[in-house]
């Protein structure tokens, strides 16, 4: 009985949705302010990679909101799990010894690659959310492979903190200086060089620490707590 | 010169550091929200003058519009942002006897981050924006809802997200399906283009973002999450839930409706849906023995009466929708605050239970009372000059079947009379004399509910001091060109 | 047919992710599928945004040369969108679950029609 | 080349069926990860490569390795 | 002394005997009872002076009106002056009863909210006095525990409806014509067609004949009445329950005006016909429920529903007699009601709260101030020549009898008929008859309790003989709303048709008085039998076991009761039922399966597009 009705309901819906799409082509340029930011993002910017300059320049404030939404899950979750008794650590049986020495191995290369992605975010593919996730799968292979181990509550959370105020100290720098929230105050350089593309590299940078350590946070979280 | 975007950068920051002030003492965090929330407020008041004469349109970046997101500092934002600030310092304040076990430094950042974003939700004039801050709001609420962690909690919690999830996925469709007709995502941009397409392949993106907010705005068919979160979540977030959650779903769907798409002629079936949530609501709650649940079902009845107001969409009736809002807010927080510590002293949701608190609590008790009196719209509190506008909107369109509208919105009115006397009864005069053992709410929780108690009586005998804003912001809602215009140059 | 796929089978891909998921929300009663549900879900309405994009021919829209031609980028705005999204969608899939172990904890199970006690 | 992305299409299409039908959360979740994976190539056919990346890295991997971690906390299978 | 100060004493007073209530109860005491006097004193001051005052702040823009004319003075200083009565009667009743500082302040409160009603010149301000008397006369009610609570319920339900009616009908007026001023409404409303005039008519009828209790919306009164506690019972029904009246002559005859007001309609369907009808069957048939009462308080809050029939019968008759009649019993029902009701609560003072009018009787030694106020009560009540209740009637039934109505007039009779029989169970139940041995040693009622009643007694017999003094009054009042002028005597009226001259009949009552006094001196003395030396069948009977006042009117009871049935409630009772079931039914849909709320979600979606598909709304 449900799936009937649901199905109805869904093939309506579907129906009015592709009424609409109609009006939507595929693979035709539709965009206006797209072919703004595709002409003059590598002037107004200096970043080469143009989605790298609308996601932290253009449209740096979603942005903000976005980490702002990682961050409230990572502590909302925290705040769900915290059970009473904590830092009671589970006995887990130590995993294999190849297990073990793979992931010893593998862990610092796993970090230093997601560094490497997001410092390079206005260049190439790739950027802070990227990189940071790429991180926290490296302290996923450490839960996996060394179970003693944890990261530091502090820490993570200091980085976290840190992390998004670096981003909106960064927009208010630019109010003071040029009247507009995270304006991209510091000098553009040239594009394609690393240090170039003003605010979007340093930004970029403090997402990638706050979207690993929160993204690390809670795997953590989630193994450790309950 | 004082920037809107502060209102949004300074509590974000600040909540952001709250690990670090956390570091200084365990009572630190707790001593953030009051004060960037009342820092907000000031920066409203400071604001609200300016924004009087013409909008304050800030773009980000440094990008003219539609090439960056704006904030749009009209006269609803600052309305709304003055109203979030006020009820949120004042319940920070409530928060802080209130809050004691739980991680509370998690509780305060997911607080202030709520209200940032709601804060957001009013002030920005790009769409995909909006559904950020709107998954800000939705999920700290999610959060705090499940906060206490207990049963009720996190169940209402699980739903809550649920319904929540499959609101904002539908609402992001929807902006997926505009932004493919019109290439852009700045509102204003899109309303200048809006009558050239078509209107099914229009309103199909409508519908599904008025589906998507609407979840949260608590409109019938969708509202099913309300009574579960509101009744099981700790009561100072009931009341941010009910007083301020809601209202910005509401003010959500008013926007998009009015300013984006312009759409006159789905009015009336609007009006018609508020109509149906305001009896939903109140004959739910009419047959409720669970206080905090009677109140979450009656804040559905008064979210169908503002919808209802809004909907008339003349001056009057958009004053009218805008002024219930505001007294709803006041007057339902006011009343969660209260029947917090009702049931922290008598240890009970039951209404039965709370027979001889009137000499328990006096104080908290009236502050009770005069709550409920308001919301029933009895002078003379605030709920009566709302009350007042509404029925002469509608009285005023001199169509029948506004005329007969009104009258089943004064019937639910009879029945939400009904069920907030028998409480007044329960607390003041049922059951046998109670002993006199005084237990009242502590000051830090007597304070904020005097302020609301004494705004309410202000405000209800000299309405004037606050219709100028609300005929303003009224204005700006029903001239989608002025918006347009005042955007876009 | 071979225009009718060209043209379509993006949107077909997306809409069919897009009901599946609400389907499954629709009619699942065990919470974990609900939630993958969402996730199913989430995922669709990324690869909508992502092909509403899309230019035919298109090229990425990084300068990884400067002499590159601009003619022919795809549009970066759905882009920037989705890479929002997709963080939106785990920050919520992560909450739900959490919230999904506490509700194992206090019920013994994860059957939505047997947890039934705030209602009415 | 189209074919090569309708068959993918219809492989992730029927991964999200498969996520619905299986009683083995686990497999559902591998079913659901495929799907995410799929997707990610899809974003690389259509010029989005950074977006491939977030939805290969967060999506398939971090997404299945949270539900897993859950799983584990509660009931594999599904009544 | 202007009428805001006026309102001002009256509302601070109350705030500020709440707030000396908290320091000391002697000094509340009297706190309250001199405002309530001072009030009294500032309406008397008033008298004849017109004034008309707009406040400098307004509401929405709507000036705040203040006016005092001779209408609003006449119910002005009823209202201060049974107040400031009720409030000196409360202070030895509510001694030592539990939350005594909210009481007054109620008491108080609604005594201000009543003087703004009657002061109020426009009616929004009449609307916001109107609901703060309803809420505070709610609380008050409810103010005994146990059956008060649902009696409260009753009224605060019925009060709300009816002024969410005047709501209604005041914001249409101001729809209309754009102003709430009544002078500038009473102006320009006779252009109105007389459709629109009619809706006004009944819609603000609802409002105002819920308040006076008008026959098929009556319900609230008599439970009200009999819970209160009894001070105030005096109170609600002494001008409380009048402000209906006030109400309904402001409609017709200052707002709409007596010339539209009285020939709406054509035939039997007139407006005021039908008021008339209706009052009439106000009279009659709560009259002969209250014969069946045996609750002293519930028998006189029949009584209250009955005479407000008389005062409705005599103001829809828009003759001069009739207006003067109607307003004159407004003033002597208030009187006379108050005084019994504060002999009936003398009686429950002293025997420790007994209503039960078959296990009273014989107090008419132990308490023969409270008996005086008892027998004058119902003489007024019953309209005996020399009290003031006879000189109203006779304007009544006069006005009936002139204007060719005999059916209201026989209506009217058989009401005191009905009116004398209960109201003589009610007198011998209570002071006749033999003493139950329980109150042996009851000792007789306190000054603070004597004091009222004395100058209500006093204030029957004074109207009574010399009905001039209230009656100049009442004419001006009659010719400010556009009627001829009758011209009063001190002794009474006279006028062509017949003439009323209290001087004959007060010199006959005391030939007659005289006679029978020489009778009963030349006649037998009468033996009086202690209640105990009594035997049946040789046994001597226990005295509980005898007490003969028990089940008068017994074989009437039988006869009657079955047309006595109050349907009207049942039927309202039946409402609210149906409501509770239907809104036990709506909230199941919030079934707690999260599956169906996300099927709502889509359900609302799917519809709102086959509606656009269906019927193009956009």
């Amino acid at each position: 009985m449900r799936r009937i009705v649901s199905l109805l309901l869904l093939i309506i819906v579907a129906f009015g949705i592709s009424l609409s799409l109609a009006k939507i082509p595929f693979g035709v340029p539709k965009t206006k302010v797209g072919r703004h930011y595709i002409d003059e993002g590598i002037e107004e910017t200096g970043a080469a990679n143009i989605v790298t300059s609308v996601v932290v320049n253009y449209r740096g404030f979603d942005t903000l909101g976005e980490i702002t939404v990682l961050f409230i899950a990572a502590i909302g979750l925290g705040a769900v799990l915290t059970s009473s008794g904590r830092e009671k650590m589970r006995k887990t049986e130590p995993a294999s010894l190849v297990l073990y020495t793979g992931c010893r191995l593998l862990f610092p290369l796993i970090l230093i690659f997601g560094i490497y992605i997001f410092i390079h975010g206005h260049l190439t593919p790739g950027g802070g959310f990227q990189g940071g996730a790429i991180i926290a799968s490296g302290f996923l292979l450490i839960y996996l492979g060394c179970r003693e181990r944890r990261i530091s509550r502090i820490a993570s959370n200091l980085t976290e903190s840190l992390g998004g105020l670096i981003f909106v100290v960064i927009g208010l720098l630019g109010l003071v200086f040029g009247g507009y929230f995270l304006l991209n105050f510091l000098p553009k350089g040239t594009a394609n060089a690393l240090f170039s593309a003003g605010i979007i590299p340093i930004i970029y940078i403090a997402i990638g620490f706050k979207v690993g350590s929160e993204l690390a946070g809670i795997i953590d979280n989630l193994i450790e707590e309950s | 010169m004082v920037n809107p975007i502060l209102l949004i950068a300074l509590p974000l920051g600040l909540a952001f550091a709250i690990p670090l002030f956390a570091l200084f003492g365990k009572a630190a965090p707790k001593y953030i929200p009051p004060v960037a929330l009342a820092f907000n407020l000031v920066i409203s008041l400071l604001l609200l003058p300016k924004v009087l004469e013409n909008p304050v349109i800030v773009s980000i970046g440094g990008w003219q519009p539609p090439f960056c997101i704006n904030l749009v500092a009209g006269p609803v934002a600052i309305l709304f942002s003055i109203v979030i600030a006020l009820v949120g310092f004042l319940v920070s304040i409530y928060a802080l006897d209130y809050i004691k076990e739980g991680a509370t430094e998690k509780y305060h950042m997911l607080y202030l981050l709520l209200l940032t974003g709601a804060i957001g939700v009013v002030l920005t004039g790009d769409i995909f924006n909006l559904f950020v801050f709107f998954e800000i709001l939705c999920i700290s609420s999610y959060a705090l809802v499940a906060y206490m962690r207990d049963k009720a909690g996190i169940e209402s919690a699980v739903k809550y997200l649920i319904q929540g999830a499959v609101g904002s996925s539908l609402l992001l469709i929807g902006i997926g399906l505009l932004y493919g007709q019109f290439g852009t995502l700045n509102m204003a941009d899109i309303a200048q283009n809006i009558k050239s397409v078509s209107p099914i392949s229009v309103f199909v993106p409508m519908v599904l973002i008025i589906t998507g907010l609407g979840v949260e705005a608590a409109i019938f068919p969708l509202n099913a999450w309300l009574p579960d979160a509101h009744s099981s979540a700790p009561s100072s977030i009931s009341a941010i839930l009910s007083g301020i959650v809601i209202e910005v779903g509401l003010y959500a769907v008013v926007r998009v409706i009015f300013t984006i798409f312009g759409a006159s002629s789905i009015l009336l079936s609007l009006a018609l849906l508020g109509i149906l949530t305001l009896l939903v609501g109140e004959m739910c709650a009419f047959s409720q023995n669970n206080i905090k649940r009677m109140l979450a079902y009656s804040s559905i009845g008064q979210i169908g009466l503002i919808l209802f107001a809004l909907a008339i969409a003349t001056s009057y009736g958009v004053t009218g929708g805008l002024f219930q809002l505001v007294s709803h807010t006041l007057s339902k927080a006011l009343l969660f605050l209260a029947a917090g510590y009702m049931i922290y002293q008598t240890g009970s949701l039951q209404i039965s239970a709370l027979e001889g608190t009137g000499k328990k609590m006096p104080l908290t008790c009236l502050a009770f009372t005069i709550g409920a009196f308001s919301l029933i719209g009895l002078p003379p509190f605030i709920g009566f000059p709302s009350k007042f506008l509404i029925v002469r909107a509608a009285l005023a369109t001199k169509e029948t079947i506004f005329v007969v509208l009104i009258g089943l919105a004064l019937l639910g009115t009879v029945i939400e009379g009904a069920y907030f006397f028998r409480v007044v009864q329960v607390l003041y005069f049922k059951g046998e004399k109670p002993n006199p053992g005084r237990k009242e709410a502590p000051i830090a929780a007597l304070i904020p509910m005097f302020i609301f108690v004494a705004l309410i009586v202000v405000v209800g005998v000299y309405p004037k001091l606050v219709t100028d804003v609300l005929n303003s912001a009224a204005s700006e809602l029903l001239n989608r060109l002025d918006y347009i215009r005042s955007v876009l140059g | 047919m071979m225009s009718f796929l060209t043209d379509y089978i993006y949107y077909i891909g997306a809409f069919g992710l897009i009901l599946i998921g609400l389907y499954i929300i629709l009619v699942k009663h065990n919470l974990i599928k609900v939630i993958i549900g969402l996730g199913i879900l989430d995922t669709g309405v990324n690869l909508f945004l992502i092909s509403v994009g899309y230019i035919t021919k298109g090229t990425a829209p990084i300068f990884s040369r400067p002499e590159i031609n601009s003619e022919h980028m795809v549009d970066p705005v759905p882009q920037a969108l989705v890479l929002t999204a997709i963080v939106i969608g785990v920050a919520v899939l992560a909450l739900a679950l959490s919230l999904a172990i506490r509700l194992y904890q206090h019920y013994g199970t994860l059957n939505l029609s047997k947890i039934r006690e705030q209602k009415w | 080349m189209i074919f090569v992305v309708s068959f993918l299409v219809v492989l992730m299409l029927v991964g999200a069926v498969a996520a619905s039908i299986f009683r083995d959360l686990i497999s559902a979740i591998i079913a659901a990860a495929l799907v995410s994976l799929i997707a990610s190539i899809l974003f690389y056919f259509l010029q989005a490569p950074d977006v491939a990346m977030a939805e290969a890295a967060i999506g398939a991997a971090l997404t299945a390795a949270i539900f897993i971690i859950a799983i584990r906390r509660t009931k594999r299978y599904e009544e | 002394m202007s009428l805001e100060t006026l309102l001002i004493i009256g509302f601070g007073g109350a705030l500020l005997t709440y707030l000396v209530g908290k320091t000391s109860e002697k000094v509340r005491d009297f706190f309250g009872v001199a405002v309530s006097l001072f009030l009294v004193a500032c309406v008397a001051y008033l008298y004849g002076k017109p004034i008309e005052k707009t406040f400098y702040f307004g509401f929405f823009g709507l000036g705040l009106v203040l006016r005092l004319n001779m209408l609003s003075w006449f119910f002005a200083i009823g209202i201060s002056g049974l107040g400031a009565l009720c409030t000196i009667f409360s202070l030895s009743y509510m001694k030592g009863r539990e939350r005594t500082d909210f009481y007054y302040l109620m008491m108080l409160l609604v005594n201000a909210a009543m003087l703004g009603i009657v002061l109020a010149g426009d009616l929004i301000s009449f609307y916001i006095f109107w609901e703060i008397m309803s809420w505070s006369t709610f609380l008050l009610i409810s103010y005994n525990r146990g059956p008060a609570l649902a009696a409260g319920m009753k009224y605060i339900i019925m009060s709300i409806i009816g002024s969410l009616a005047m709501l209604i009908g005041m914001l249409s007026l101001y729809t209309t014509y754009g102003t709430l001023n009544i002078s500038e409404i009473s102006a320009v409303i006779a252009s109105a067609s007389s459709g629109y005039i009619l809706f006004i008519l009944i819609i603000f009828s609802i409002a105002f004949g819920i308040k006076n209790a008008v026959m098929p919306l009556h319900t609230w009164l008599p439970d009200s009445y009999a819970e209160a506690p009894s001070p105030f019972t005096a109170v609600l029904s002494g001008m409380l329950t009048r402000m209906g009246v006030y109400g309904f002559l402001l409609i017709m005859y200052v707002i709409v005006g007596a010339a539209s007001a009285l020939n709406l309609g054509s035939g039997v369907f007139k407006f005021n016909y039908i008021l008339a009808w209706l009052g009439a069957i106000t009279i009659v048939i709560p009259t002969f429920i209250a014969m069946l009462q045996n609750d002293a308080k519930q028998l006189l809050a029949w009584h209250g529903i009955g005479q407000g029939g008389y005062m409705i019968l005599g103001i829809a008759f828009g003759t001069s007699l009739g207006i003067a009649g109607g307003i004159f019993h407004t003033l002597n029902h208030a009187i006379y009601i108050v005084l019994l009701f504060m002999s009936v609560s003398a009686v429950q003072y002293r025997t420790k709260g007994e209503r039960d009018l078959n296990s009273l009787g014989g107090l008419i030694k132990k308490m023969p101030i409270a008996f005086v106020g008892g027998l004058l009560g119902i003489s007024g009540l019953i309209g005996v020549p020399l009290t003031n209740g006879f000189v109203s009637k006779w304007l009544i039934y006069k006005t009936l009898i002139v204007e060719g109505y005999p059916f209201l007039a026989f209506a009217a009779l058989i009401g005191t008929w009905g009116t004398i029989l209960s109201v003589y169970k009610f007198l011998h139940n209570m002071f006749l008859g033999q003493l139950p041995e329980k109150y042996k040693d009851i000792e007789k009622s306190p000054l603070s309790m004597q004091l009222p009643m004395i100058v209500l007694s006093l204030a029957i017999l004074v109207f009574g003989i010399l009905p001039g003094i209230p009656l100049k009054v009442i004419n001006t009042i009659g010719t400010s709303f556009g009627f001829e002028s009758l011209n009063i005597t001190l002794w009474g009226i006279t006028s062509d048709t017949g003439t009323l001259n209290t001087i004959n009949i007060f010199s006959a009552v005391l030939v007659a008085a005289v006679l029978f006094w020489l009778l009963f001196r030349l006649g037998a003395k009468s033996v009086s039998v202690a209640q105990d030396d009594s035997y049946a069948a040789g046994a001597h009977t226990p005295a509980d076991k005898y007490h003969y006042t028990a089940e008068f009117y017994n074989p009437l009871y039988r006869m009657i009761k079955p047309f006595l049935r109050d349907v009207i409630d049942e039927f309202y009772y039946w409402i609210a039922s149906l409501v509770r079931s239907l809104a036990g039914r709506v909230r199941r849909i919030y079934t707690g399966d999260v599956g169906y709320y996300v099927t709502y979600i889509v359900l609302f979606l799917a519809l709102l597009i086959f509606i656009q598909m269906r019927w193009k709304i956009w």
